[in-house]
């Protein structure tokens, strides 16, 4: 493949939902037509030596796992979404039932390390849920999903035990934020 | 007296190393030495800091005064625990500089922004409900305590660090009578001097003007040719 | 390239953050050595054809873009390094990455100041990971993370300036007598 070509895989794998063809055409500053022969033999290279294909989807394409790598892709998914939560899953949980709708920063500070990759977990396993910050459309923040309170076999939040001391300890801690020192 | 902001170090080695660097010298006792006086100087601007972070600062400026006392008198006998800390301070001020090099590297790398992307975690694949069997309330009530159990307070003060800044008191303390012991002996004037003791005097009578300008001693002769008497400065 | 070498790819692709080589082998039912063999044609495959690579952190791999296309696709991509990183930070990552797995008492050490803000901070940011010491597990010890490694753009830590022989330079640089003669 030339350089054209490689470009516009690693552009369609990082941004995972995929592009239209004239967003790419702008992003090389070539035309439609171009891009759509790039593709074709993109397409052709992941066909022949890949597990992967190109989706498309009107003017949109995406690259995703191919059918031949079905198997493979659902035996990894009832792996990583069934079974229990592990113990850093179970406190990404916890700090959202006592703290949510609370963001992704916040989640972080208080549980002193990365949780990005945690959270994508309890929202495919559909634990949590991801909506717009009321205070700033911008940004998201994280709350039990409904399916999961129900599960749980209560009817709000504020039924989990001892939720008032918890929630206000965590909100105590979240405050301080702004007086630590930043490296 | 030294001129550059506390900001600029991220701690007493690099304040040190800087020290060194700027005379363009290794590291050794003899580097150590001659800067040992800036450093302390530069310790009385520290005054206002955090107890902490002076503490670490002083831990590294005994050292330094063992130094530099030995370099101006080297009658001065050091325990050998002194001699393994005086060793110890040069390997860990060569160490940092092998470190401060490589995080400069690091920085560098960084700045070229050849960064390497991976792809979202899952993307693309729809989510279904799928709970964890065994999660209750009481689970999530657990974690949560797990959680505040262990979330850091903001003012946690090593104890060991200002047990050993507490310690130098008494080192300097302790140091400043060795050096007034050594004194006597040479000018108590009672054993006449021998051709070959007139260097040590000298050395040593420069050692002591040179700890009275840094302020470590005051020296008080009440009357002419009384015996000049070495105090603390308090 | 062959149907394993193909779905282990098709694996990472979906996996985004990586996995171990011993959950590959056991989704595939292979041994470590038939899946190292394995990553190493893909590796090998994706350095020539396109600008993927394989990112080595431990025993973990991941599918990650090269750095041939960083500028292309940094604009894209879901994750960012964000902020600049302080010499301190610099230094705290250049004591974990050289002399890792390494507790906080050691780095302290090192440093000649209290680490423990900066080690907080850089674990939010996911630039370092913290494990438990696996010769004391009632303490943790210190470890540089995959994004590090993309951070800097490298996919193996040995990529570091001077990696390979950092051993040897450091006991030079600490156990060279101190008789040189001043400068």
């Amino acid at each position: 493949m030339n350089n054209l070509e490689k470009n516009i895989e690693a552009l369609l794998f990082v941004s995972g939902e995929g592009m239209s063809i004239s967003k790419i055409s702008e992003i090389f500053g070539k035309n439609d037509g171009e891009i759509e022969e790039s593709i074709a033999v993109l397409k052709d290279h992941l066909e022949k030596d890949h597990h992967l294909a190109i989706l498309r989807d009107g003017d949109r394409v995406s690259l995703v796992t191919s059918a031949e790598a079905s198997k493979t892709v659902e035996e990894f998914a009832k792996e990583e979404f069934s079974g229990e939560l592990t113990k850093s899953g179970l406190e990404t949980l916890a700090v959202i039932a006592y703290k949510g709708p609370i963001k992704r920063s916040e989640i972080d500070y208080i549980r002193g390390v990365n949780s990005s990759f945690m959270l994508r977990n309890l929202l495919i396993r559909g634990l949590i849920e991801r909506v717009r910050d009321p205070k700033d459309q911008r940004s998201y923040v994280y709350r039990i999903s409904a399916d999961f309170l129900k599960f749980l076999g209560i009817t709000s939040i504020s039924d989990l035990p001892d939720y008032g001391s918890f929630a206000q300890k965590l909100e105590d801690f979240v405050s301080s934020k702004s007086t630590e020192v930043q490296g | 007296m030294y001129e550059l902001a506390l900001e600029k170090f991220s701690g007493p080695l690099n304040l040190l190393l800087d020290m060194v660097e700027e005379k363009r010298l290794s590291i050794n006792e003899i580097s150590l030495s001659e800067v040992a006086d800036q450093y302390i100087a530069y310790l009385k601007a520290l005054e206002e800091s955090s107890k902490e972070e002076l503490a670490s600062f002083l831990v590294i400026a005994s050292t330094l005064m063992l130094i530099k006392s030995r370099s101006l008198l080297p009658s001065l006998k050091l325990t050998e625990e002194e001699e393994v800390d005086i060793k110890e301070l040069e390997d860990r001020l060569k160490m940092y500089k092998f470190f401060k090099e490589i995080s400069l590297k690091l920085g560098g790398i960084g700045k070229l922004k050849n960064h390497l992307f991976g792809r979202e975690a899952y993307a693309g694949m729809s989510y279904f409900f799928s709970p964890p069997e065994k999660i209750s309330a009481e689970n999530l009530k657990k974690a949560i305590s797990d959680v505040l159990e262990i979330l850091p307070k903001v003012n946690d003060l090593p104890e060991d660090i200002v047990e050993r800044a507490v310690s130098l008191e008494e080192k300097m303390a302790e140091l400043k009578e060795r050096i007034e012991h050594s004194f006597s002996h040479v000018f108590s004037g009672k054993t006449k001097i021998k051709d070959e003791e007139k260097v040590d005097v000298i050395v040593s009578f420069l050692a002591l003007l040179e700890l009275i300008k840094q302020g470590f001693l005051i020296f008080e002769q009440k009357r002419l040719f009384d015996n000049i008497e070495i105090k603390k400065y308090e």
